[in-house]
């Protein structure tokens, strides 16, 4: 390990956040005192049961569900999978057509992908140069065999917001299902299932302060989908599994502390994130801002540098011990250039040179001031390295 | 994935990085949609590689794998130079993650460019490269020549 | 409320265990401090791969496997219905028939009921009156349209340990896939997949005193098996969503543990539940004890009681402080008779009328006494009620 | 599922336990199949119930209900103890879970065989139950009578 400098600066709370006290302290009870299986009848299981059911009324509160509409899960991944494979499988007497966006995470795409090899159609609606979905596209894309629309609520990448109640409206003028992926909205944008018409909606516990493999999916009463995972009655029979209490609790704690107060949070978060930006931009030549410039979330900023690639400026930072992404945080593994920063038509090389920094609440001005120091003189040297910079 | 510390160390610190101007040979491979591209410079006295350059787009494998072939050639006669093989390189890095391992080839190939473009400058027939080791020729989408 | 004995004495360690502080202290590092991404490259997140690391290890060390085989998932019921959709749907061209038992868990036959509603054929074995699957049977069953026989390493309710080694022969001489729901196996039965020729095995780790919300399936390499949860490339692209670390580590932790002595573990386990069971059968007469004799769980002990009904056994127990279930522990809520003792050839209401007590780590002979002090009378007091007790 | 405070107490201490040997009626429904029977005695002075008692093999659910049934019909007129609705007992018990609601409707027929079969044995014609209501006759299930 290359120790240039041990101070950790973490920039990527699209990727995953840390658990905060009050969450962590929320569960504690959980792990060996009130341990019981909720699904058992005894007074003793009664205490996770409540947690458990604390913790519904929590979710529910904070998107204007009720109660009975949540569906606790493991993560965002599998409420995406449930909520597509589900509606699509149960409806399929009804129609075999999904309508989706081509910049969607790939927790939604893949399993649209799969759904083709299982003989359902796919429409990936384009998006604008920042990245938003029209609903007039939606509405074109409608066929009478569609049963199901689904467009994220904000991109995991570039953070643009989409127009979810326009999409909602139509979709349900059509007498169509819609989902969204709302994992990265929460807690940034305020969600009401009932203004934005959504009838499912994923969430995951880590993105906002809470713990790893939890999450849920939102299912508006009387919908029709099937379950994804069989066996015992839990979740009223549509999600079998012992329950992961303490997640469960650590869940519900961390949506009611991140929709609080949206407002004043995204305030303070994005008044560091533009100035951020406008560093970024005065300091480095030849860098374009992703994304839409107003329609996006507090946190994110999203850069193209010409010139260099994605992975090689995150090892420089890493270097310099800033934690930030490219691409997708979920495949940043791959040297695949970013399908979103294609869909936004950007040239491959751009696409393959793209930085993700996404601020959350441990982070401070001095950070912002640490970055604005480190990412020139990397852009820089990795510009200095390029057979495509010109002299 | 994973890097060495050697690909770490390779990568922070780059040696040979830049343009010859007055190279005797140039080699690159790739291409900016793969999101990778490697040039590389050579001089040459007395079929001896006296000095070499590099320049890449790519990834940190690909900025090590390059800076390393770099270092391993200079002072080599060029069929010395010509037989660098890309588990040398990956040797010599302590080992890259196997979605990487083609990142040592594309170095391996821009050195091999680099010596067919001094060959063919000065009229001689351009050496050919046999089977590729990664994948014995079947074809592991790793080498832009073959498609 | 009824506090009748404030008590509690915990004998329901099938239906879940509570955490061990090792295996708490193993994962609390991972909530706040180590929360990277595993999937993001800078160094932070080098300590969460690396505890993921550690725990494939250590689930590949109890039960022979490979790091490389074990996938991480949320929990048993996941890890069932990936094994079994995942290689019926991978292996479709191949064939479409499945063979498992009638006692099963939930989560097996409920997911062979979906696939029988895809288009699959399944044949549900029986059992002998001990709740054992004949391999004979087994064989017989095999077509060659069979691509996988899944059948329990041990039943949850009545505690029969299966013939697996030879069961996994018996498959692999037909050229078939062999899958070991082992849910409630591990830490009592040593398991190798080598030895017993197993190809997928399905874990969860609040069953040894590891967490809820986290479990592992072994894949034999090699195995053609399509993903349950599609997305991001986590799991070798296997299971997307982001990794549960703390779950991942504490149930790596806690399958050490299990796993160090399971024969001195077992051996003081079931004398405490030698002592129960003969006990029982000294005090409260027309009482029949379910599962088989020998080849059974160490720490499980399950009853009919004739001329009563299992719910309100346990809702006396409960009265009194004592936890059990009846039935399945996943279905309590439920007034099925039992799926597993109407196999093993009980009449209805004595399949109605079961109590299973499973022990665990924090039992003490004390608890036995209670248990052996409070039962007789909770038996008689509900006999006295029963339409059928004779008089 | 969760009781109410109400079933536990009624279901740990059941007051009207056991049979009738001089009853003037008797009902039984269900089955041990379905994992519920319920007996209910009557002793009738006057057309009135002047003692009850019942013995029920089943759930706590069902064994509160039979018992609360029991104790509610005790001095009533047997067309008033006719009368009594399942969801009277529901109350009576501060509500029984969803699952668990057909186990009042078993008591309220247990009442109602006990109340005929007392009829029958005078020689007078069973009264006839209405529709239910817990479905409006649909068929939820319930009545063992409806198949
Ligand atoms: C044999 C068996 N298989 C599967 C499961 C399901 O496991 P989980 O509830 O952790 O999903 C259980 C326990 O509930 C079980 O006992
Ligand atoms: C928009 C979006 N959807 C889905 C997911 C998947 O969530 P998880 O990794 O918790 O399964 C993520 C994050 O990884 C995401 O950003
Ligand atoms: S050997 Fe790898 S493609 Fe030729
Ligand atoms: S009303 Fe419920 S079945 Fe008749």
């Amino acid at each position: 390990m290359n120790d240039l400098d041990p101070r950790p600066v973490y920039m990527d709370h699209a990727a995953t956040t840390f658990m905060k006290p009050e969450v962590i302290a929320a569960m504690a009870p959980y792990f060996s005192e009130h341990f019981g299986n909720p699904s058992s009848l005894y007074r003793f299981a009664a205490e996770s049961r409540q947690g458990v059911e604390t913790a519904r009324r929590q979710v529910a509160a904070a998107i204007g569900a009720n109660p009975g509409e949540i569906n606790f899960c493991a993560g965002g991944s599998e409420a995406d999978n449930w909520a597509i494979k589900g509606v699509a499988l149960a409806n399929r007497e009804r129609g075999n057509h999904i309508v989706t966006s081509a910049i969607e995470h790939h927790a939604v795409l893949h399993t649209c992908e799969w759904l083709e090899r299982q003989g359902f159609s796919v429409t990936y609606l384009p998006v604008d140069e920042f990245g938003r979905v029209d609903p007039a596209d939606v509405e074109e894309a409608i066929t009478d065999r569609t049963t199901l629309v689904s467009v994220m609520a904000a991109n995991n990448e570039i953070g643009t917001i989409q127009p979810v109640a326009e999409i909602g409206r139509v979709a349900h003028d059509h007498g169509v299902l819609f989902h969204t992926d709302a994992v990265q909205a929460v807690g940034a944008v305020p969600i009401d299932v009932e203004r934005m018409e959504i009838d499912l909606l994923s969430l995951s516990g880590h993105k906002f302060y809470g713990p790893k493999g939890a999450g849920a999916l939102y299912i508006r009463e009387g919908t029709r989908i099937e379950s994804l995972i069989h066996g015992g009655g839990q979740e009223r029979g549509r999600r079998a599994g012992t329950e992961n209490v303490p997640g469960i609790v650590g869940f519900g704690r961390a949506i009611e502390l991140a929709t609080a107060d949206i407002e004043g949070h995204n305030r303070c978060i994005a008044a560091m994130r533009d100035r951020l930006v406008r560093g970024i931009l005065a300091s480095i030549p030849d860098t374009r801002v992703n994304g839409h410039p107003k329609e996006r979330l507090a946190n994110n900023a999203n850069f193209s540098f010409r010139y260099v690639e994605g992975e090689s400026i995150l090892l420089l930072l890493d270097a310099h011990g800033i934690c930030a992404s490219t691409g997708s945080a979920c495949s940043s593994g791959s040297s695949e250039p970013s399908h979103v920063l294609l869909a936004i038509g950007l040239p491959h090389e751009e696409a393959h040179g793209s930085l993700r920094l996404t601020l959350g609440d441990a982070n401070t001005e001095d950070d912002v001031d640490y970055v604005l120091e480190v990412l020139p003189e990397v852009i820089g040297r990795l510009r200095k390295i390029s057979p495509l910079t010109p002299s | 994935m994973m890097y060495t510390e050697k690909v770490i160390t390779e990568f922070t610190n780059p040696q040979y990085v830049g343009e010859l101007a007055d190279a005797d040979g140039v080699g690159e491979v790739g291409s900016p949609t793969c999101g990778d591209i490697m040039r590389i410079y050579l001089k040459v006295e007395e079929d001896r590689i006296v000095d070499a350059r590099f320049q890449t787009f790519g990834c940190a494998a690909a900025i090590a794998s390059s800076s390393m072939a770099t270092r391993m050639i200079r002072d080599l006669s060029l069929s010395e130079a010509w037989d660098l093989s890309n588990a040398d390189v990956v040797d010599a890095l302590g080992g890259l993650p196997a979605g990487k391992v083609h990142c040592s080839v594309l170095a391996r190939d821009a050195v091999r460019a680099a010596i067919n473009d001094y060959r063919t400058r000065r009229g001689l027939e351009p050496w050919e490269a046999g089977p590729c080791e990664c994948c014995g020729g079947a074809g592991c989408g790793s080498h832009p020549e073959n498609g």
